[in-house]
């Protein structure tokens, strides 16, 4: 190749489009043609204009929230997918069949599966519910910095754009997760993979730690007036708790991939085995950051259960500043333990317990929570909806998901347990039985706020079935089989009496998948039914938090008045105390306008990336220095809001009145 | 700083020519110690000298905290000073956790690094 | 209820783990590995003094709250109790204590780099026996095990005589593996230019099975062995085996070896040249490099008290 | 307990005031959001000491601080560095008094402090590079340069906003918005000061003594 297209093209050549891969070829056909038609669909029904300017460059925080959903949902289906392969191709590669995944592919879905589900599945989530929510909560008409909250929601994109791009063109890691050099050296790894894993964290790591920084500075400046600390709803102080770790741990995050990059651009010694590298370190700091990050994930989701435990048992939340104390000393505890996930490292014994008791430690907090939810329970009027379902799934499967953990965290046990099936299930107990529960729940339970009506409750149960009875029957095999000394990451196993248990657990896979395409199919068929699932009055389950107030949707600015908070379930209490909604006296609203900045900018980051991916020296240099211009560029825009006239807030307001009460009449007669 | 309730305008902390200027002048003095310590030699203790050098290094980062950046615990409602806190917090726990943890592993799994270092000592 | 089908499904997984069939980890061959077993065990039964309470009362408040119960207490104010709370608080606490303290213990006990001072529950280490030392190199990817003693090498084959306590040293050329044999004790990391202990012993005879559990690429897979427990006389005669039917190992048949290969077949060296564990661990097999080892005391200065330097950081 | 104001006595509903009528203003959050990116930055250089502290005597055969650091030009670096926060410090006494002229001159002082600050580094840099002693050396001297090159990194980014800031200023004059920028700037200048304090005491004093 000549110097002038190394230059540009770096090492990308067309060897790096996976053609000898039939798997791979297909999975692209399908979804270049599933692409082709969507984008086929949107220019019929000519939405790209609303597209572009409801959507891509809102900085409503509504709608940030939205696309983070969307696209967690989207970044499921495929680390799914990679799922199920993995479950088909351990049921069948016993003995003498190999299974039908070169070991080469296998160890990159593995690989994408983790990185997929933590980064781009469970954080989209769960900062998505944030982003709609907590402003909501606490009274306020956005977050700190609108602009910054679409930049990152796109560099989140950016990330998984970047992920995605690796199943075409060159490869994912074959590295696990949290790839552990020195497998991920250049020596060990010369390949793409790696930089592909390196990237599109980078990438959607700068986006996630904005987003940090933007909550904690939203909740600390933006309450309702009355709303003290203690006062705020539980959500939203897990959200406080969650974006504070985000702050604390992704800064470690960025450093150390920054250093294992250093290793492989720069031939630097940090990770190496020679020249005075020590790869414990990279396992050291990494794990300072995931240790804390688990918690980023679990936090929020407690707020979200501590909702609707409340909603739907019809009482207050039981021992609410307990439950304030245990999200705190989690807060802080969770960055006391990162060592109990390399016990077998070789660290010595004093050292070994005082992490694994730490750990222990924090099932006390955690243990509080689960009592207090059980209390709130305890003489309520439990509506059995299915937020309330998932909520119950939750706390029966997370006990065990907890204990399998504090067991973990026993170093001699861990010595016999770690890196083995039982490990796998373990995490996949607290995430599955944990996030994934706790975030249909949440988008059960808020879904009429967003859409303005509410999800059929029929395909929710049988999501919501599928889900846990597939979640038993995949994992309670991989807790036998990891008693039976079966390691994680195998792509072949000889012993022919373990191939049952995979059998089983691929049955509950499939059932999994079930309950996603229940999922998907409950949201087609709520939408069919809107019109009988209407909610006009914007409280469809008699909520007792802010966001219950307003209209669902809510109107843009959220808010026509600032509220004014006197109680913990301040919409409750208003409710009690005949507040009355105005009808006049209404204010031109102040509201941040929309921009194509936060687009731009991270598409530049995408291009950066892909460019330093494929060591395309010329164009990495070239979009880096078009990266600074772009952010320049955009400080010189000072022209950033607007005012909704008062008019129109007054029409907007009247109407959903004139909705509501309408309604309310008609159920009064009916 | 209660005036920044009133006018909407004025943010940020009131800074002094006097305040730099005491800041500025410890700095100097603070950062020229520990360099004469080191480069003449003074202290005949390795040790003494390490300690002293990071109390030196400790009291310039508090002059810089307080004159330079201002702070105080009523700076955006202390929120400043609790983050600051927190942060502190973490460092130690990142630093010493790091240091304490790498430590263990070192003296576990290079004994042939570590006995010399041992006897040496 | 989810909570029926759940149960069922508990119970007949509780029988398969007592029937014990193979769960090596569970009803393992070996002292260390048995008293992690326990420890397993007691740690379980220590939580589900809590853990059965919660789910019983979870699935039992649902029931018995249900929206259509119209007989049950409805005390929509109701949330705080402060007697309760400290119950809430203190259960979990005690228990935690409980097991901290058994943690801290065990923790300390079976601490792979303790050596034993015992061979089984009663039986201590008789006096006269010292322990079978084997040096592990975990490579790309396959096992080789040194037995300096015995003054031979093997790949991807392990033995040792029954009852009597074995000392690995264990280290690694490139990735980092762990080095685990679920029958034995539990595992311990290989890493390259460090060296990591495990002190084990097995009481029965028999064949088991040992690999790498942590993932190293390509050949990870492969990374397995068959591990025997032997009597004193069979492993007598595993060694004249092995010195009769192999080759010598020297550095430059060992560059072969070190070239990654997958699933790679057992095999026998009769003698190995001296120090070539230690040129492995300290990263010098190659002529004319420094040894790790020798790397500190080669500063490109005078330094008296290195030792001092360390602990200063 | 907070619920006891939660329900007043049935049959005499006590009047709350529910919403703010008027126009409600959250406050600002630029500079507690500016302060908690600092935060964070602040675990980045932690994370990285932390990786100096574990590998700085893994000189792998190679020289070590003691061989290479040159001190009395890490006191002029240091020097730099500490003048350009008092001007930077003048600075902001301008913006006080609604003086642009002045703002913009010490500014510019600060930016040419941080140049000839950053000069330096990258003598020093090319220098060691040049005598063999490169980040690819050893594990020492890899977290050496990442450890001062990210302080350096900062430093350039920080002149690369300054130049922005000169130009904003120039054009809107001391605006509400300017103002906050100069005020984050000004944190973050003084922050890499005391990034500085740790990373001339830890790594080049006591990496030079003997």
């Amino acid at each position: 190749m000549s110097e002038l297209s190394t230059l540009i093209f770096g090492r990308l050549t067309w060897d790096a489009i996976p053609l000898h891969d039939p798997i791979l070829i297909a999975t692209f056909a399908v979804v270049a043609l599933g692409g082709a038609a969507l984008l086929a669909v949107l220019t019929y029904y000519k939405v790209w204009g609303y597209l572009w300017s409801e959507w891509f460059t809102s900085i409503d925080h509504k709608r940030i929230g939205v696309m983070y959903i969307v696209l967690g949902l989207i970044m499921l289906l495929r680390g799914f997918a990679d799922a199920i392969m993995m479950r088909i191709h351990q049921a069948i590669a016993f003995g003498d069949a190999t299974g039908y995944l070169p070991p080469d592919h296998y160890d990159q879905i593995f690989t994408a599966h983790g990185v997929i589900m933590i980064f781009f599945v469970a954080m989209p989530f769960v900062v998505g519910l944030m982003n709609y929510i907590v402003p909501l909560q606490i009274g306020a008409r956005d977050v700190a910095f609108p602009f910054l909250n679409n930049l990152s929601f796109w560099m989140t994109a950016a990330g998984a754009g970047l992920v995605m791009v690796s199943l075409f063109i060159g490869e994912f890691a074959k590295s696990g997760w949290l790839a552990y050099p020195p497998l991920t050296g250049i020596m060990q790894s010369p390949g793409v993979g790696v930089d592909y894993y390196i990237w599109s964290l980078q990438i959607a790591g700068v986006g996630t730690l904005l987003s940090g920084v933007n909550f904690v500075v939203t909740i600390v400046k933006m309450r309702a007036p009355g709303m003290n600390m203690m006062k705020m709803p539980v959500f939203t102080w897990t959200a406080l708790c969650t974006n504070i770790l985000i702050v604390a741990a992704f800064p470690v995050l960025t450093a150390v991939l920054v250093l294992l990059s250093l290793d492989r651009y720069m031939d630097m010694n940090f990770f190496t085995n020679d020249l005075g590298g020590n790869a414990m370190m990279y396992v050291n700091l990494i794990w300072i950051w995931g240790h804390p990050e688990v918690y980023i994930l679990i936090l929020p989701i407690f707020g979200v259960f501590s909702e609707i435990v409340s909603t739907y048992s019809g009482k207050r939340l039981f021992g609410y500043s307990s439950m304030v104390y245990a999200t705190l000393v989690i807060t802080i505890l969770s960055y006391l333990v990162w060592l109990h996930h390399f016990f077998t490292m070789g660290s010595g014994a004093t050292v070994n317990s005082f992490f694994g008791i730490t750990t222990m430690i924090i099932s006390i907090p955690t243990g509080a929570k689960i009592f207090n939810w059980l209390f709130t329970m305890y003489r309520g009027r439990i509506q059995m909806d299915v937020p309330m379902m998932w909520t119950l799934g939750f706390m029966v499967t997370f006990v065990i998901g907890g204990m399998t953990g504090v067991l973990l965290a026993v170093p001699p046990a861990d010595f016999v347990l770690h890196n083995s099936l039982f490990l796998i299930a373990h995490f996949h107990n607290v995430i599955i039985g944990g996030v994934v529960f706790g975030t249909f729940a949440a988008i059960t339970y808020w879904y009429p706020k967003v859409t303005g009506y509410k999800l059929d409750p029929f395909w929710g149960k049988a999501s919501f079935w599928c889900w846990l009875i597939g979640f038993y029957l995949a994992f309670m095999p991989l807790y036998l089989l990891g008693f039976m000394g079966v390691t994680r990451r195998m792509s072949h196993f000889d012993d022919p009496s373990l191939q049952i248990w995979f059998q089983v657990a691929l049955g509950g896979a499939v059932l999994i998948g079930l309950g996603i395409a229940c999922f998907l199919i409950q949201l087609y068929v709520s939408y069919k039914k809107r019109g009988s699932l209407r909610d006009t009055s914007g409280d469809p389950w008699n909520g007792r938090t802010l966001e219950w107030s307003t209209s669902s949707p809510p109107p843009q600015y959220n808010f026509a008045f600032t509220p004014r908070v006197y109680d913990l379930d301040a919409w409750w209490h208003m409710k009690a105390n005949n507040f009355k909604r105005p009808t006049s006296g209404f204010l031109p609203v102040h509201m941040p306008k929309n921009t194509a900045a936060g687009m731009m900018i991270s598409g530049i980051s995408a291009v950066v990336g892909f460019a330093l991916i494929w060591h395309m020296w010329l164009v990495a240099g070239l979009s880096f220095a078009a990266l600074l211009v772009a952010i320049i560029t955009h400080t010189f825009n000072y022209k950033r809001d607007y005012y909704i006239p008062a008019d129109e807030v007054e029409r907007t307001e009247a109407e959903f009145d004139r909705v509501r009460l309408a309604n309310q009449q008609s159920e009064v007669v009916a | 700083m209660s005036d920044h309730d009133h006018h909407h305008e004025e943010e940020g902390p009131h800074s002094t020519f006097s305040g730099y200027m005491i800041g500025f002048m410890a700095s100097v003095i603070l950062t020229a110690i520990p360099f004469w310590l080191v480069m003449g030699d003074v202290l005949s203790s390795r040790n003494a000298t390490v300690v002293v050098i990071l109390g030196f290094a400790l009291v310039q980062i508090l002059v810089h905290m307080i004159y330079f950046l201002h702070m105080n615990f009523h700076s955006e409602g202390g929120w400043n000073m609790l983050s600051l806190i927190f942060t502190v917090v973490l460092l130690f726990i990142t630093l010493a956790g790091s240091l304490w943890v790498m430590y263990h592993m070192n003296v576990n799994m290079m004994p042939s690094m570590m006995t010399e270092i041992s006897d040496s000592a | 209820m989810s909570g029926t089908l759940r149960n069922i499904y508990i119970t007949a997984l509780g029988a398969l783990l007592l029937s014990g069939c193979d769960t090596v980890v569970l009803s393992p061959s070996g002292d260390i590995a048995a008293q992690q077993a326990s420890l397993i065990v007691w740690s379980t039964i220590l939580m589900l003094i809590i853990v059965v309470p919660v789910i019983v009362l979870t699935l039992l408040f649902a029931w018995r709250y249900r929206a259509s119960n119209k007989d049950a207490t409805y005390s929509p104010d109701w949330d705080h109790s402060t007697s309760l709370e400290l119950v809430i608080w203190a259960a979990p606490l005690a228990i935690i204590i409980a097991l901290g303290a058994l943690t801290w213990v065990s923790t300390h006990k079976l601490d792979p780099y303790r050596p034993l001072d015992r061979i089984a529950e009663g039986k201590p280490v008789p006096a006269d026996v010292e322990p079978l030392i084997v040096e592990v190199v975990a490579m790309d990817w396959k096992w080789l095990f040194f037995y300096p003693e015995e003054g031979i090498a093997v790949v991807n084959e392990l033995a040792a005589p029954v009852d009597r306590p074995i000392k690995f040293k264990i280290t690694a050329t490139t990735m980092m593996n762990s080095f685990y044999i679920p029958a034995l004790a539990g595992q311990i990391y290989a890493m390259g230019g460090m060296e990591t202990q495990l002190h084990a012993v097995i009481n029965k005879a028999g064949s088991y099975e040992g690999f790498s559990a942590n993932y190293s690429g390509a050949g990870f897979n492969g990374m397995r062995f068959t591990f025997q427990g032997m009597s004193d006389t069979d492993f007598a005669q595993w060694v004249s085996r092995i010195k009769a039917q192999g080759e010598p190992l020297r550095r430059d048949n060992y560059k072969a070896l070190e070239q990654p290969s997958i699933n790679n077949p057992v095999q026998y060296f009769s003698a190995v040249s001296p120090g070539l564990y230690d040129a492995i661990l300290n990263r010098c097999v190659d002529p004319g490099t420094l040894c790790m080892r020798d790397m500190m005391q080669h500063q490109g200065h005078k330094r008296s008290n290195t030792g001092e330097q360390h602990h200063d950081h | 307990m907070s619920h006891s104001t939660a329900t007043p006595a049935a049959g005499n509903p006590e009047k709350f005031e529910f919403l703010v009528t008027g126009d409600h203003h959250a406050p600002n959050g630029t500079l507690l959001g500016f302060w908690l990116y600092l935060m964070s930055d602040c675990l980045v250089f932690a994370a990285l000491f932390a990786t100096y502290g574990v590998l700085s005597q893994n000189y792998a055969g190679g020289p070590s601080g003691a061989d290479l650091f040159d001190l009395p030009l890490v006191a002029l670096n240091t020097a730099f560095l500490l003048f350009s926060s008092i001007t930077y410090g003048f600075a902001m006494l301008q913006m006080q008094q609604k003086k642009l002229q002045g703002t913009m001159f010490w500014l510019a002082i600060t930016g040419l402090f941080g140049l000839a600050f950053l000069g330096l580094e990258l003598y020093e840099f090319y220098h060691l590079i040049h005598q063999g002693a490169g980040p690819q050396r050893s594990a020492f001297l890899s977290s050496f340069f990442t450890l001062v090159g990210t302080h350096g990194l900062h430093v350039t980014f920080g002149i690369i906003w300054l130049v922005t800031l000169l130009v904003q200023l120039r054009k809107y004059g001391l605006t509400t918005a300017n103002r906050r920028r100069l005020f984050c700037l000004s944190m973050f200048w003084h922050f890499l000061d005391v990034v500085w304090i740790g990373v001339f005491t830890i790594v080049y004093l006591m990496g030079s003594m003997s």
